[in-house]
C-alpha cells in the first residue's frame, strides 16, 4: 500500500475518533501518500477559528495546519448542508464537488474510517 | 505470504466488530498472515478476566488469534489513556499474552506492508 | 442563586448534544416546535446547530449555549443565544426546578 | 479452494457492516453504482440492505450475505443474494486475491 | 418518576444497545409504567423471525414477547421508510404514526436513549 | 433534598460524555443528591490507572464525585463481561474507592426516587 485515505465523518470534539484520525494521518506521512476525507459532520473539523484551551484538548485544526503535507479534502455537498460554506476555514483544506472527492477515495491505495 | 490488516476501533460487546474481526482473521490465518490494530476503545479488547454472559469472551479469542500467529498491538496512548500499562517488551500484565501494547507508528508500517486493509468500528 | 418560579413554570427544557444532521436533533427539534414554551440548551456537538438555517429553532425557543464547547469548535453564532460559563448550573437548576418537561438528545 | 483468477481480476470489492439509512451505507452505495465489476459482501447491520428497494444495489453487482447475521436479524432477502456459510472465506479470498480495488464501510 | 420511554433507534445485534435497552426495560416492570419506543434503525427490532443461534446471542424478538406488559411502540414512518411494512413483525409491536410516538414520548416522565 | 439522575453508556475519551456528565454532576452537587448508573461501555468509567496524554482522567474525576457524596454503581452485567469483578461488598479492586457493582435493578430504583434524569451516550 503507497497511498491512504482516511476518512472523517465525524465532528470534531465530541468524540475521540477527529483525534484519532489525525493522530494516525501524522504518523503515516513520509511512509505513504496521505488523504484526509472530511465528509459529512467531518466537515466541521475545517472551521477555522477553534479554540480549544478551555476544553483543555488539543486544538485540531492547529494539528490540520501543522501538518501541511497531509492533503485534506473537505467534501462540498456536506460543507454546504452544515452551513460552514461561508464560515472562514483552515486554509489547508481544500474545497473538492462530489465526484473529485469520490475520484480520491478511489485512487488510494487503502481506505481508513474511524 | 500475504499479509492481511485489520484495524478495530470499538471495545468488545458494545459493538459485533471485535467479533467480525475474530471471524475474518481466523478465516485469513489458514493462508495468510494477520495483523490486527487496536486503536481507541478497542485497546480493551484483550483483557484478561471478562466474562460476558451471553457472548463468547472476546478476549479469549483474540489470544488464540495471537497463538495461531496474528500480530495483535495495542496503541500505546490509547491503552495507557484507559489504564492499561505496557512492560518493556509491550506485554501488560492485563492483557493476554501475546498482544502488545506499541507504538501508533506500528499502524503505517502494517499498512504499508499489506496486501488488504480491513477496518471495522462503529 | 434565586429562582424566578413564574419564568421557570412550564417551561419545556431540552439539552442536546448532537450535531444538526443526526437523527436524534431531529427527534429533538420535532419536540421542540410541539412545545409553547421552550429553552434548548446546547452543549458538546450541539453547539453546531448555532451555525443553522434561521428557522430550524422555533423563534421563540430561548437558547443557551456553553461556552466552551462554543470556543473549541470555532463556532460563531448566526442566530440569538446567550453563551455562557455557567451553563450547567443553569442546566441543573432548570432541570431539577422547573415544572415543564425535560429531555435530552 | 481453487479460485478462477479471470473471474477475480478487476472486480471491485465492497463489505458493508451498516444498515441502509447510514451515511456509510450512502458512500459505499455511491462507490458501488461508479464501480463497472462489483461484489458486495454484507454482514452484521449490512444485511439489512437485502430489504431494500430493488436498484438500491445494482443488478450486476454480485450480492453475497453472512447466513447467521441473515438470520439473527430475521431478514427474508428481496434481492438475489448468496447467503452463504463460508461467507468469510470468501471475503477474504476476494480481498487478498482481487486485483480490484477493495472498501469496507 | 412514575413513566420511563426507552427510545431505541439502533439496530439490533450490530450493538449490544437494543439488548441493554430491553434489559432495563425489563427489569424496570413493576416499578413504572414502561413503553419502549422503536424509531429509526430501532424498527429492525420489531422483525418477527429473527433466529439468533448461529450467534450464540439470546434472541432479542423472543425477549420483547416475553415480556407482555412492555407497551412496544413501532413509529410507522420508520418501519415504512426501511421496507419493513410488509414483514411479519413482532405481535406486541404496535404500528403508530409520529403523531401518537411523539405523544407518548412528552406524556412519559422520563426518556431514556441508549 | 431532590435527586439528578445521570445515565451514561460510552467509555471515557472516546466521547465526551463522561466529561459532560462531570460538569452537570459538579454543578448539581452543590443543591441536590446525585446517582450516576454506569451503563455498557460506562463500566469502564471509574478504572484506576488511566492516564490520558491529553484530557483529564476521568476515572479521578468520578472518584471526587463520589467522595462529594455521589451514588455511582456500574451495572453488574456489563462489568463482569468487561472483566471487572466485584467484591462482596460491591468494591472492586479494578475501580476506584466509593464506586461500586451492582445490579441492573438499581437503575429503575434510581430513576424512580428521582427529580430529574439524563441520559447522556453517543
Amino acid at each position: 500500500m503507497r497511498s491512504v485515505f482516511y476518512l472523517l465523518d465525524t465532528a470534531p470534539y465530541g468524540s475521540e475518533k477527529a483525534f484519532g484520525l489525525l493522530d494516525a494521518a501524522a504518523v503515516s506521512l513520509g511512509r505513504m501518500e496521505v488523504t484526509v476525507g472530511l465528509y459529512g459532520d467531518g466537515a466541521y473539523l475545517a472551521l477555522g477559528d477553534q479554540d480549544s484551551r478551555a476544553l483543555a484538548i488539543p486544538n485540531l485544526a492547529d494539528i490540520l495546519r501543522a501538518y501541511g503535507e497531509i492533503r485534506v479534502l473537505a467534501h462540498e455537498p456536506s460543507v454546504v448542508d452544515r452551513g460552514l460554506f461561508s464560515e472562514g476555514l483552515v486554509e489547508t483544506a481544500e474545497l473538492v464537488d462530489e465526484e473529485a472527492f469520490l475520484v480520491a477515495m478511489e485512487s488510494s491505495d487503502c481506505l481508513i474510517l474511524l | 505470504m500475504k499479509t492481511l490488516t485489520i484495524i478495530l476501533a470499538d471495545g468488545p460487546y458494545i459493538s459485533e466488530y471485535a467479533h467480525i474481526a475474530f471471524k475474518i482473521a481466523d478465516a485469513a490465518l489458514k493462508r495468510y498472515h494477520v495483523n490486527i490494530f487496536l486503536y481507541l476503545d478497542a485497546v480493551h479488547i484483550p483483557r484478561l478476566g471478562q466474562s460476558p454472559a451471553f457472548f463468547a469472551d472476546e478476549g479469549e479469542l483474540f489470544k488464540e488469534l495471537a497463538e495461531r500467529g496474528a500480530a495483535i498491538r495495542a496503541c500505546s496512548r490509547c491503552a495507557a489513556a484507559r489504564g492499561y500499562s505496557a512492560n518493556e517488551d509491550g506485554s501488560s500484565r492485563d492483557y493476554h499474552d501475546g498482544i502488545k501494547i506499541t507504538s501508533l507508528y506500528d499502524l503505517p508500517e502494517m499498512i504499508q506492508g499489506s496486501d488488504g486493509v480491513i477496518t471495522l468500528c462503529r | 442563586m434565586r429562582v424566578n418560579r413564574e419564568q421557570v413554570m412550564m417551561m419545556d427544557v431540552f439539552l442536546l448534544t448532537k450535531p444538526p444532521q443526526s437523527e436524534r436533533s431531529e427527534i429533538c427539534l420535532k419536540l421542540l416546535a410541539r412545545s409553547e414554551r421552550s429553552r434548548l440548551y446546547l452543549a458538546g456537538d450541539g453547539v453546531y446547530h448555532l451555525l443553522s438555517q434561521p428557522g430550524t429553532i422555533p423563534p421563540s425557543c430561548e437558547v443557551l449555549a456553553s461556552k466552551e464547547d462554543v470556543a473549541a469548535r470555532g463556532v460563531v453564532p448566526r442566530r440569538g443565544a446567550e453563551v455562557r460559563e455557567d451553563f450547567y448550573e443553569r442546566l441543573v437548576e432548570d432541570v431539577m426546578e422547573g415544572d415543564g418537561r425535560f429531555f435530552t438528545f
